[in-house]
Parts: structure tokens; C-alpha cells; sequence
């Protein structure tokens, strides 16, 4: 991992401003080329239905592990010059931030890759549960076999 | 050994945490649930469909037939769906 | 394409905001559950020489011709809400943008997706030429296969 | 017809564009490149590895075999370098 990587990982209740997080990983810096951002939203609806909210459950202590722990895989995998990881816990309404990530690397097709790497193993491995508030009641999000191969791809040799 | 659970897993059982010291011919995360669906209805509605219940030990995803051996925490949760 | 689809292409000498193009894209919307950008920024160095800054020549009229074109081939191939491509000319200096691609969906890959071919075509299609200077003169970037297999990824069957 | 230069082939040329009528005889943007090398050492030094330049007619890329019949703008450039 070079010494000019600046990694930072939060897992927070609070809202996030994606603009100031952009701007922290690439501010004065020469020697970033690229800076890809991806921003997970609330949406207020799924497969035609109202979604009133979601609910983020963590498993703390884990949650961060994880997190760091593919954090640091992508540093080895991509030549990045920073990267930061945010996801939020607890009540999230439609139009909310959900979940950020940003890379910065010297090269545009490092800075994508990693950045959909992370998403991907967000996605399937960090222990987070979405719970959706609908007319009528509440349930669980069921894991989606779509998320599952997305991620295999980065294991294939 | 610290037992937790998460989302529907912890709905389920009816608590997010317990203390418990299961026998020793329980020796296998697979065998922690098996024995746990037998203790009352709860945790057999709970883990009524073994193979979708992901486990980790200490932090770490592990499979169904890792020794529990040592564990300090053990978790238990449906497929994630974080991001 | 959709009705509440938002395309805005701009070629200008102006600096852009990134943080307010995404921003505009997303803001008040439920439908949105996934954005992506891209910033191109101009690096201080290329193979250890020192780059003091670069000129981006253009061809007005068709490099217009040309994003929109792209833009509107991302919007049939990917399902998108919203889509910006802001690209700068003239003189810029280290650390500063050069272009913006950002890109949003209901779906995170298709964000993602978007926004790389939207990259690569920009990088070997778009009538844009890059000047650098270097100490003791300056040169005229010259083309990199490596982009050119990149785009080529989005024509095979 | 307008002739536009961009980048070194507008330095090598050294003008940014201009009006040309060429010969009935030149029917293709491969042979209006060729018409030009013979015109003048400048045309002949930004020509000199035709197959690098790259050409659109009407704001549109286009191959080296293309008729010019009809074209109301020709543009010819490096490979690009945007992004």
C-alpha cells in the first residue's frame, strides 16, 4: 500500500455529503487522474410498490471489518491513490444516501473497477440487512442471485 | 460462548444476543443450529431452512460444518443486503 | 428513451462543479438508486516528466455531434434517469478537471456500465486533442491502444 | 469545399482550415490527402503517414475511401485524445 493512499471507512446513522467526500480524496492533489463516486439511494419504489422507508440493520464490529477488509484487497488489487467507503445504518427514506463509494487512482479503469468491486462485495458480504416499510407492513429485502454473480466475477481467475 | 443474531434470524429467536454453552458433541456451526431448532419452537423457526442462514464466528463468515471450537462470538443472519 | 430522462451535455473553457452537476441530477427524486461519476483530472506528471499544463483543442460542431451521439446510445442501451457529460477546452493545469461523466439509474451496473463506455468513446471518439507542456517544449498527446481496446469492448457481440 | 486542420496536422499545414476545389480526378478523402501531399512540402509533412490521420466529412468519421462527392465540410485530425 503506498504511503499518499488515504483509506476511510465510516459506518454512521447521519446523512453524508457526497460532493465534500469527492473533494476531500482529490483536493490539491497532481497526482489523481480519476475519481469515480458511486452513491447508493433510497427509492420510493420497488417493482411497482410504495416503499415508505428502509430500515438498515449492522452487525457492528464485523460491519468494519469487512468493510476494511475488502478495502485493503482493493488497494492491492488497483494502483489507488485513495478511497473512501460510507454506509449508513438505521432509518433511510426515499431520496436518502444509502451507501457511498469513491476511488481516486491515476488511471480511469482502476478507479472504476475498484469502485464496482467494493459495491459488489457491499452488496453480498458486509453484514447489512434492509428492512422495507410498505403499505400494509414491513419485511426483509431478499438477497438477490443477480448481487451474488456480480461479485463472483472478481474471484474468477 | 456469545450467541447473536440479526434481521429476520433475530425476529425469529427473539433476542439480538445470548450467553450460552452448548454440549460438547455440538461441534460444528451446523451442529449449533441443529441443536439450538431442537431447544424450542423460536429457534426452530428460525433456522427451519439450515442452508440459508449464514454464520460467522468471531467476525468472519464461516460454512455450516466449521468447529465451533474456541469461538468466542458466534452470529447468525440471513444473506446480506447492504450497498 | 423516457420522458424523465435528464441529458445535459457542455463544452466550455469554465471550470465545472462536480459536486452540483450530481447534485442536479439526483436531487428530489425517489427513482434514482444509483449514481455514478466520473472526473477527469489533469495529472502533474506522465512517466516521471513534469507536466506544467495541458491545452485541449477541440472541433466545434462535431465533438457536440459526436457526445451526443454516444449519449444517446448509453440512454438505449442502459436504463437511465439521468445522464451529464461536461468536457473543458483551452488551457488547464494540474489538478484541475478536464471532463465530467455522470451517470444515473435505478440499477447500480447500469450506472456503472454507462459510465465507463461513456469514457471510453469519449477517450477515442470525441474530436478532442490534448497538448502537453513539458519542460523544453511540448507535445501533442499521442493515442494509447489500450484506450482504443476499451472502446472496442462495447462493439463485440 | 471547407477544409478544416486540427492539432499537429493543423500546425503541420499551418492554417486552421480553407476553402478548396479540387479535381474532378480526386474522388476519395484518401486521394484528396494525396492531391494536397503533392501541393506543397507542408501538406506533404502532415500527410506523411496517411493512415495515422484520421477524417470526417460533415462532422462525421469517415474512412479513407469515402467519396468526397457532395461533402460540405472535410476535417482532418490525429488520432483523438479526449477524456
Amino acid at each position: 500500500m503506498k504511503m499518499t493512499a488515504i483509506v476511510t471507512i465510516r459506518i454512521q446513522e447521519e446523512d453524508f455529503d457526497t460532493a465534500r467526500e469527492i473533494a476531500q480524496l482529490s483536493k490539491g492533489r497532481t497526482d489523481i487522474g480519476a475519481v469515480v463516486s458511486f452513491s447508493g439511494i433510497c427509492r420510493g419504489s420497488e417493482h411497482g410498490d410504495v416503499i415508505g422507508a428502509l430500515t438498515l440493520e449492522h452487525y457492528p464490529g464485523m460491519a468494519e471489518a469487512e468493510i476494511a477488509r475488502h478495502a485493503n484487497e482493493a488497494m492491492v488489487r488497483w494502483p489507488l491513490n485513495g478511497l473512501t467507503i460510507i454506509h449508513r445504518t438505521g432509518r433511510i427514506t426515499p431520496g436518502e444516501n444509502i451507501v457511498l463509494v469513491v476511488t481516486a487512482s491515476s488511471h480511469r479503469q482502476a478507479a472504476f473497477q475498484a469502485a464496482e468491486f467494493l459495491m459488489d462485495y457491499l452488496k453480498t458480504s458486509a453484514p447489512f440487512w434492509k428492512r422495507e416499510e410498505r403499505e400494509g407492513g414491513g419485511n426483509w429485502v431478499e438477497a438477490r442471485a443477480h448481487d451474488d454473480e456480480a461479485a463472483r466475477r472478481w474471484t474468477k481467475s | 460462548m456469545k450467541i447473536k443474531y440479526f434481521a429476520w434470524v433475530r425476529e425469529r429467536v427473539g433476542k439480538s444476543e445470548e450467553m450460552l454453552d452448548p454440549p460438547p458433541d455440538v461441534r460444528t456451526v451446523g451442529e449449533l443450529m441443529a441443536w439450538l431448532s431442537r431447544c424450542s419452537e423460536s429457534y426452530a423457526h428460525a433456522f427451519e431452512t439450515p442452508k440459508v442462514v449464514r454464520a460467522a464466528i468471531d467476525h468472519v463468515h464461516v460454512k455450516p460444518d466449521t468447529p465451533i471450537a474456541g469461538a468466542r462470538e458466534i452470529a447468525f443472519f440471513p444473506p446480506m443486503t447492504g450497498g
